[in-house]
């Protein structure tokens, strides 16, 4: 493909959907209705860690509206898979909860109403007999002996091939720390943040006369959703027909196939269509967030402020269940070292499960934390070494052709380029040194 | 059980005597800015709803000493009137345009804190509030509206008729404090109405909001101010008393020790307004 | 009571697509019988533009006018497989697939374009505007809607095209971490200006100002629309927004946008950025993905900017005012 | 249960509707009228994507009972383009892309059809004051303070029949 003059690629052309957008006339999930349909809404947990004694239906059935309920026993296969499709596991999340609940606003049994007005009263009649159980919420804190355990398999991490975290071994780190002549330390911690998407997550299941189910999602991922959700409903693959593709800001909050299954179980189980829209209070407080991440950086860096040895260890707050946090923290590891040439570098990335709601993929994935916890570490690098914090990242800057700690060549580099157009759109003045640096021999368009 | 019987008197006296006859109980509903997201969400489902917008209560008179506004004014228009500056101010503190335009001054006297700072200028301004039911009238100060959390002194039966705001001789400033410059709940929200002679205060008013149960007034530093000039050193002091007599609470905007800290910081900028 | 200006500065790299279990994204396209080409996606728009990127970049590749490309998408039964939109990939991966689709459309409509001019397909080009034309003598030339006709009525022959890109799938090795888990890298710059109010512990940013390197501008207004939103996305993570307030506790959570505390349009910094071009070795036209970094540079340049006004480093995020008046107090505890 | 006849004008057409009381002018576009226009973000009051013009002032329409709008004029945004051809506002916000994912846009273009009507020559200030009811997460709310001044330059060279 020559390098011919681009007729279109490169220009501003208006957005496709933007006179849909402009005149309303855009459908999204939630415009949609059918006759007939029917409104889900969850019963939740109300505590952190509980064991589930009794659910009791008893007044909720007497609701004006009611159609019925569904808990785990009506779910064919009660266990998401969404990291097992893509080679992790073990899934270890309930579509809705068996004996226990681990975060404030798991999903324990599902109501089906002729109105949204009467989901809603019906779920709040469900009666729920819980005994709470010692929950744990800091991440050191649940990984100490004796802390209340989540899982399963008796621990409360994700298990990387055998080791307790994910590991990255790259060089000598304590020969790295002998040579330094300074040893830069320090902590960083990141928040729960909430995607916040304008439309909040939904979609509708609708059986069709031969059989099958169009579910129409405001999903990220079609072809995810589907699979995740046969599996779970224990159907061939062709009953299900996922349909969107317009999705009102999605940020990563809307990837974790949540509630397309049950909406496809409720319309199998009633041959009805079933609508199932977050409310804000559930986007907000139920729905997965950002995880929190806590990083520890231990830096050796020399007198002429090369950093020559790093070693980090993080601690991702990955709440009650997996979701993507497991793989977050895989690709926060290939990041966490930064866009630096670092000879020695030593980092174990841990996913550990606290009582809270669990947290999954956000816009940035796990190097958005790593970003934060490395460019103030740098900061802090310049002052100990009383170096300007410019000048401290054109010399440690990767540059095309070096080797990254998790064995990568760098390639397509150009941190040294942005920096100095940087340096000139704020009217910074940089040294002619630094200005004459270049990261490989990547040329401009 | 949903809503059975939505009631829309045409005027307060039918109002008055739907509350005291089959209309009794019912959920008044006017703006509809607190009630309805409530309803909205499944946390409340009221029977009966009596809705107020017809009643005739929308109106600002001006009775010499007095404004008197009807409690379904909205908010927008105590924004737009120019008669007493501060409810002016006081009423932009709240929402955003669209909210200000439903929200009415009888509402704002039932949000939940760290709502009220509407209601918290017309602590300030020394407002009365006047009820009325089938029995007649009554009045009170609205100082003593508020008995505690979410309780107010309001009988059965009786609705907000109107507040009569004297129009403040002295000066008067008020300054909201939250997290966003705009259309966000208050960290602490102060409304001050001072009275002078001979550059010493002969009436000091102060109420703060966001930082206790309900809207309330700073009586110790008002008396503090007394006969004082507002200098650097006696704001200094009032912020302290300030502090001392309020009691803040945690939510998910600021924690106490936060909205203790900024009540004398946003008491110093509100009467330094007033200084100069 | 003083208001302390900072500046603090950021660079960051970002990796395009991931590969856990591999990475791939197919497109098929085909033309009407009149000329329009059809892509059909099963990809998601997020509202970052898929949409508008991918029919650009197919009526590139095809040589016809843009508005002669339709997207048709995300229809499991109609679309072919698409890993989903995140990992800024839907451009990088999609896109190249869509190049690979067009490619094999765009020899199928020459061929037949050829056998109506009687001339070899490579002395032939488009000219964008819809008309495959002679090389050199342009007035000899076949409108793409008589080339579809003649193509389905006369030839019956199909013009369409099948793509696939894929980043295969890659293990990671359990001892040293090896592993290869994106295509290409993206990379950014921020400077923040800040003023710290040291009375209420309020930031204030004036600006965040930024240089990013992104392969190739596939459209330049939506590439300025992703820095922007991500500009102030990244405001909102480094002062504003938690569902946790008082992390890791789990009470006083928010439960909507009253409580749950974003910046709004008066919180707005001045927002500037260029963008610089470095054809990635893999991309689509040299593409490098772009929206999931956005928020990235700008949360700690604030960070930093904060240090340098006040002194303190804070190293929790959201730096609350609160946080601010706590690093401030203890300061001034260690200083005396 | 006595449920009256509600009576108001829609983008210009009269409409009777009979609904449950309390049943909200957003619930009574979307799923009683079908105009879906006007969008459903939180039901709270705090995002104004439902924000619809009641007699010309903006509102939002998840808090108001249709007991509130009886005799009342509603506009929403499948009223503002009535023959067809875009207003200016929807012009701007297309060509200056304040638009991405397109769910807060309904009610953007509302809350600043009403400022145009109220104000024809809006400084930024007033621009923020009138958006500040309005939650967007993708575009970081510049590009929409420029297409609302983009739109009343666009209203005041057409009101001047330039």
């Amino acid at each position: 493909m020559s390098e011919r003059t681009l007729n279109v690629v490169g220009k501003s052309v208006p957005r496709r959907d933007g006179m849909g957008h402009v005149t309303g006339k855009t459908v999204f999930v939630n415009d949609i209705r059918f006759p007939d349909m029917l409104y889900l809404k969850m019963v939740r947990s109300s505590v952190p860690h509980a064991k589930i004694l009794n659910v009791d239906f008893s007044a909720a059935e007497k609701v004006p509206g009611y159609v019925r309920a569904l808990t785990h026993e009506d779910v064919p296969k009660n266990i998401y898979t969404i990291l097992t499709l893509i080679g992790v596991g073990p899934d270890e999340e309930y579509v809705l909860a068996e004996d226990k609940v681990r975060y404030i606003g798991e999903p324990i049994a599902a109501v089906l109403a002729e109105t949204e007005e009467a989901a809603m009263e019906a779920a709040a009649q469900v009666r729920l007999e819980l005994e709470e159980l010692p929950a744990v919420f800091d991440v050191e804190e649940a990984l100490k002996p004796g802390a209340p355990i989540l899982k399963e398999w008796g621990t409360n991490y994700f298990v990387y091939e055998g080791h307790h975290c994910r590991r990255v071994r790259f060089g000598d780190v304590e020969q790295g720390f002998n040579e330094a002549d300074f040893i830069v330390e320090d902590r960083y911690q990141t928040s729960p943040i909430e995607h916040a998407p304008s439309e909040t997550t939904g979609c509708i299941a609708k059986p069709e006369a031969d059989g099958r189910i169009t579910i129409f999602s405001n999903t990220q991922a079609l072809f995810f959703t589907l699979d995740n959700a046969a599996i779970i409903l224990q159907v061939p693959f062709q009953k299900l027909h996922l349909v969107g593709g317009t999705v009102g800001g999605g940020f990563g909050g809307k990837v974790d196939v949540i509630v397309e299954p049950i909406s496809a179980l409720a319309a199998m189980k009633t041959n009805r269509p079933v609508k199932y829209v977050f409310s804000r209070q559930e986007e907000m407080q139920a729905s997965s967030s950002r995880g929190a991440w806590r990083m520890y950086f231990k830096d050796g860096v020399t007198k002429d402020g090369r950093i020559v040895a790093r070693k980090i260890t993080t601690y991702a707050d990955a709440g009650a269940y997996n979701r993507h946090t497991p793989y977050a923290v895989t690709k926060h590891a290939a990041n966490i070292a930064g866009p630096y040439r670092i000879p020695n570098v030593w980092i174990d990335a841990h996913c550990v499960y606290t009582n809270k709601q669990p947290g999954s993929a956000m816009r940035g994935f796990g190097v958005t934390p790593a970003s934060f916890a490395l460019e103030m570490q740098m900061d802090k690098i310049a002052k100990v070494v009383g170096m300007d914090p410019w000048e401290i990242r054109f010399l440690n800057a990767y540059r095309d052709g070096d080797m990254k700690p998790h064995q990568k060549v760098v390639e397509d580099a150009t941190l040294i380029e942005v920096m100095q157009a940087a340096a000139q759109l704020v009217g910074h003045d940089l040294p002619e040194n630094l200005m004459q640096m270049k990261s490989g021999n990547g040329k401009e368009a | 059980m949903s809503i059975q019987e939505y009631f829309r008197p045409q005027s307060i006296e039918e109002a008055t005597r739907l509350l005291a006859d089959q209309a009794q109980g019912s959920l008044i509903l006017a703006g509809g800015t607190l009630a309805m997201p409530l309803i909205n969400d499944g946390i409340s489902m009221p029977e009966m709803v009596l809705g107020l917008k017809d009643s005739g209560l929308n109106y600002i008179k001006d009775q010499d000493k007095y404004l008197v506004i009807g409690a379904t004014a909205t908010l927008s228009q105590m924004a737009s009137q120019t008669k007493i500056s501060m409810l002016s101010e006081a009423a932009l503190a709240v929402g955003g345009w669209a909210i200000r335009n439903m929200a009415t001054v009888g509402g704002n006297f039932f949000a939940p804190p760290p709502g009220g700072d509407f209601t918290a200028a017309l602590l300030a301004l020394d407002a009365e509030i006047t009820f009325v039911s089938s029995q007649g009238e009554r009045t009170i100060a609205v100082k003593d509206f508020f008995t505690g959390f979410l309780t107010n002194s309001m009988a059965p039966g009786e609705i907000i008729k109107e507040v009569r705001v004297p129009f403040p001789e002295g000066k008067t400033a008020f300054t909201k404090y939250g997290r966003r410059h705009a259309n966000t709940p208050s960290i602490v929200a102060i409304a001050a109405n001072l009275g002078y002679q001979s550059e010493k205060v002969s009436k000091a008013r102060i109420a703060l909001n966001a930082v206790g149960p309900y809207p309330l007034r700073a009586v110790m530093t008002e008396d503090y101010l007394l006969g004082k000039s507002l200098t650097e050193q006696v704001i200094q002091e009032a912020g302290e008393i300030a502090a001392g007599e309020c009691s803040p609470f945690t939510d998910a905007i600021a924690s106490e020790w936060y909205r203790r800290k900024m009540v004398p910081v946003i008491l110093g900028r509100t009467l330094e307004q007033i200084g100069d | 009571m003083a208001k302390l200006k900072g500046v603090g500065m950021a660079a960051v790299n970002y990796p395009t697509g991931m590969n856990l279990g591999g990475d791939p994204s197919q497109a098929l396209i085909h033309s009407t019988t009149t000329g329009n080409f059809v892509i059909s996606l099963s990809s998601t728009d997020l509202g970052q533009g898929l949409k508008t990127v991918i029919a650009q970049i197919g009526a590139e590749v095809l040589g016809v006018p843009f508005d002669n490309v339709l997207i048709d998408t995300a229809d499991t039964d109609t679309g072919p497989h698409c890993m989903g939109t995140f990992a800024s990939r839907a451009t990088h991966r999609v896109g190249n697939a869509v190049i690979q689709a067009a490619e094999e459309a765009r020899k199928i409509m020459l061929e037949v374009a050829a056998d109506e001019l009687e001339i070899s397909p490579d002395d032939l080009e488009t000219d964008g505007q819809g008309n495959i034309r002679v090389k050199g003598s342009p007035e000899k030339s076949i409108n793409i809607v008589d080339l579809a006709l003649a193509a389905h009525f006369k030839y019956g022959r199909t013009i369409s095209g099948r793509g696939m890109y894929m980043k295969p799938k890659s293990d990671v090795d359990p001892e040293t971490g090896k592993m290869d888990p994106d295509s290409t890298e993206a990379h950014a710059c921020t400077v923040a200006e800040v003023e710290v109010d040291t009375e209420t512990g309020e930031v204030t940013v004036f600006s965040l100002k930024s240089a990013y390197e992104i392969g190739r501008q596939v459209n330049p207004a939506l590439v300025e629309g992703q820095i922007r939103g991500g500009s102030v996305m990244g405001m909102a993570h480094v002062l504003y927004e938690t569902t946790h307030p008082y992390y890791p506790e789990v009470d006083h959570l928010p439960t909507g946008f009253s409580d749950y505390v974003l910046p709004g349009p008066w919180e707005l910094p001045e927002v500037e950025s260029v963008v610089l071009e470095y054809p990635s070795v893999n991309g689509p036209y040299g593409v490098k993905g772009l929206g999931e970094m956005t928020a990235n540079s700008p949360i700690p340049a604030i960070a930093n900017a904060i240090t340098d006004a006040i002194g303190v480093r804070i190293t929790e995020i959201p730096i609350t005012p609160e946080k601010i008046l706590r690093a401030l107090e203890e300061k001034e505890n260690v200083s005396n | 249960m006595s449920v009256r006849i509600v009576n108001f004008t829609l983008n210009g057409r009269n409409i009777d509707v009979m609904v449950k009381p309390l049943t909200t002018l957003q619930k009574l576009l979307r799923e009683h009228l079908n105009y879906t226009a006007t969008k459903t973000g939180c039901k709270q009051g705090s995002c104004g994507s439902c924000t619809v013009l009641v007699n010309g002032e903006p509102m939002v329409s998840c808090l108001l009972p249709v007991e509130d709008i009886v005799g009342k004029n509603v506009l929403t945004l499948e009223g503002l383009s009535d023959n067809g051809d875009l207003h200016p506002i929807q012009e701007s916000f297309f060509e200056l892309f304040a638009v991405q994912c397109g769910y807060c846009t309904p009610g953007m273009i509302m809350v600043s059809k009403a400022l145009l009507d109220h104000n024809p020559d809006p400084n930024r200030d007033e621009i923020l004051d009138a958006l500040t009811g309005n939650y967007c997460r993708c575009t970081g709310y510049e590009p929409i303070i420029r297409a609302v001044e983009e739109s009343a330059r666009r209203l005041n060279l057409a009101g001047e029949g330039v």
